[in-house]
């Protein structure tokens, strides 16, 4: 049975130590320096934006190929089909460009941010289907299609801007929906007992059998992203999901409190980065 | 209203084109080499002679395909009277994975992403001047590209 | 109707390098669908055809094996900026597209 | 604390691994007396348990439908070594979820 063959990774995951000192408590702002010491300590010579680029800062060979991939990405198909859905109007006549600040153009580094009204984080995504929802049209899958294209479209507008996550610290829920987001971050999952840093922060530039992990910082900079083993354009959160499954956890819903929370904190963590997505990856 | 009107027109502006396309060209794609499932028999089959290596024939491929969904592959040559660039995946269901006819204009480098099922070596072969050169390379495929 | 071909075509000299991608699925037939665990029929594009002036400057004969959004490259001589290039595929199943685009 | 976890995890890989150890020994005479009702019960209270603290393996609820399937088959031995799998991971999964409550603050990044 299939559930039974994944016994061989177990070793793995009790043999990647806890090798962190402790400090929960740190606010958002010395989370991020943290990390960013990390990686730079770590390694040396990657150029900090480098770390945008996922695991291609660090694998020669796989980045030559994704050089390659970049020249003429397939992802383009999906920017020019988001733009025409985010151009189209809707049955009221009115559009995206209605719900979004600057027309929802090069808008993408304010996202997520969290609605005091609401008392929850918003992501770009999650705000492309409420626009819809406001203007009566109905809601899309928030994995793959038209909504991973317009969201490609909107990010393709966002390039070169700076992400800007910002975390109010004078608001108890901002402040507590970024903090369950690094728990979750932080917090081992699954079958194989895996937590998102056993990967991407203890692991990172590491193989894990044939594939080279990516790093945390900078792992939100270049979504969404056209995913050669996906065939197609997906969002960050169908990356999320992936991920649970690749530890043997069962995924949550996308957009649910818990991803959106995730999303807040690990977006937080590339603040300062530039935006180059969509991006492809192997 | 414009939009639509536009899409009428390149519709038909793209069944003009489909019209006055030269017919004679597409006849010549050698259907049966593209079902054969033996490397060799493919290129016996596509050329009639067995290739020469050549240093002339130059082929960028990764060692390690990152996907086999997606492997780029670069051929170039410094031949002469080139009529043809062909890659063989030797260890795919049908080999034959893909046949660049040149023109009399053409400059001999052409690239293509390709599927690779596995590990397999890699066959470049170039016609020209009615002989047959090729180059090989052996490429890693750790997600293969066929199934998933 | 297939979808049209992306096309960026530069000219240096008088040589043409033209890069171009092909919105299509190509299914090699060997792919199971995830949901059904049935085959999925093959599906793919058999040959590419690119003219300039009139003339054939390239033509592709395609397998199964080439990747899904097919991107391929070329160059030829004879080009000018502002000429116009015209490309054109077939699949298996009597699909086609034609795309034109201007040299830059 | 840390130790006996990691060790709760093995054996549940361990106890997957070895289905067939179930046929002796104690644990026989526990599955002779067992229905597949209540194993199947007692799994399915701890999956629900595991979805509400968000924190489900990915195999369980398959394993368990798997398990219902080999019960309406006819295999009730297959059955219930499902079942029990299927409620022993549920089981681990809050556990790990318990675990992880505190002590993944241990693990953060820190200048």
């Amino acid at each position: 049975m299939g559930y039974r063959v994944i016994k061989k990774i177990l070793p793995l995951s009790i043999f990647i130590g806890l090798t962190f000192a402790a400090s929960a408590m740190a606010g958002p702002e010395e989370d991020r320096l943290a990390i960013v010491k990390y990686y730079a300590e770590r390694f040396p010579d990657v150029p900090l934006q480098e770390f945008a680029n996922g695991l291609y800062a660090f694998d020669e060979d796989a980045r030559e190929q994704w050089i390659e991939m970049e020249d003429f990405p397939p992802y383009e198909i999906a920017i020019e089909d988001g733009q025409a859905l985010f151009e189209a109007p809707f049955a009221n006549g009115k559009s995206y460009a209605d719900c979004f600040a600057n027309g929802g153009i090069g808008v993408r580094q304010d996202y997520p941010y969290f609605d005091t009204d609401a008392g929850e984080v918003m992501t770009l995504e999650l705000m492309i289907n409420r626009c819809r929802e406001s203007n009566g049209e109905e809601l899309l899958p928030y994995q793959i299609g038209d909504l991973a294209a317009i969201s490609a479209y909107m990010a393709y507008t966002s390039r070169g801007n700076t992400i800007n996550v910002k975390v109010p610290q004078d608001n108890p829920a901002a402040v507590a929906a970024y903090e369950t987001g690094k728990q979750y971050y932080y917090t081992r999952r699954g079958q194989l007992n895996f937590a998102c840093i056993s990967c991407h922060l203890q692991s990172a530039g590491l193989k894990l059998r044939a594939d080279r992990l990516s790093s945390s910082l900078g792992h939100a900079t270049h979504w969404p992203v056209y995913r050669s083993k996906w065939g197609e354009i997906g969002t960050l959160q169908k990356r999320f999901a992936e991920c649970n499954v690749q530890v043997f956890s069962k995924p949550l819903e996308a957009q649910s409190i818990e991803y959106r929370n995730l999303e807040y904190f690990l977006t937080y963590m590339s603040n300062g980065f530039e935006l180059n997505g969509p991006a492809t990856r192997r | 209203m414009n939009a639509h009107r536009r899409l009428v027109l390149k519709g038909m502006f793209a069944l003009a084109a489909i019209a006055a396309w030269p017919r004679l060209l597409l006849a010549a794609r050698p259907d049966s080499v593209f079902q054969e499932t033996d490397a060799d028999k493919v290129i016996a089959d596509l050329f009639g002679q067995a290739p020469t290596d050549s240093d002339q024939v130059m082929m960028k491929i990764p060692d390690i395909a990152e996907n086999g969904a997606v492997v780029p592959v670069t051929i170039k040559t410094d031949l002469e009277n080139v009529e043809s660039i062909s890659i063989v995946v030797v260890n795919n269901p049908t080999p034959l994975a893909a046949s660049f006819i040149m023109s009399p204009r053409s400059v001999p480098t052409v690239s293509v992403r390709i599927k690779m099922g596995e590990s397999s070596q890699v066959v470049a072969l170039v016609k020209a001047g009615g002989a047959v050169y090729s180059t090989t390379k052996e490429v890693k495929v750790t997600i293969g590209g066929c199934g998933g | 109707m297939g979808k049209p071909i992306k096309i960026r075509a530069k000219v240096k000299g008088d040589i043409a390098e033209v890069k171009a991608l092909m919105p299509h699925d190509m299914e090699s037939g060997l792919r199971r669908d995830p949901d059904t665990d049935e085959l999925v029929p093959a599906h793919y594009i058999t040959d590419v055809v690119a003219e300039h002036k009139g003339e054939v400057v390239m033509t592709a004969y395609w397998g199964t094996a080439v990747s899904k959004n097919p991107y391929v490259s070329f160059s030829f001589t004879g080009a000018a900026a502002g000429d116009t290039i015209k490309m054109h595929w077939n699949d298996n199943k009597g699909d086609s597209s034609t795309t034109e685009a201007v040299l830059k | 604390m840390k130790n006996n976890f990691v060790l709760l995890i093995v054996s549940a890989f361990l106890f997957a691994g070895c289905g067939q150890a179930t046929d002796t020994g104690d644990e026989s005479q526990d599955m002779a007396t067992t229905s597949f009702a209540d194993v199947y019960a007692a799994a399915e209270k701890a999956l629900a348990e595991a979805n509400a603290r968000r924190n489900v393996w990915s195999k369980t609820e398959e394993m368990l439908s798997d398990a219902k399937t080999a019960f309406d088959n006819g295999d009730d031995d297959a059955a219930i070594d499902l079942a029990t799998e299927a409620k022993l991971q549920a089981e681990l999964a809050v556990t790990q979820a318990d675990f992880e409550e505190d002590a993944w603050r241990s693990r953060v990044l820190a200048e």
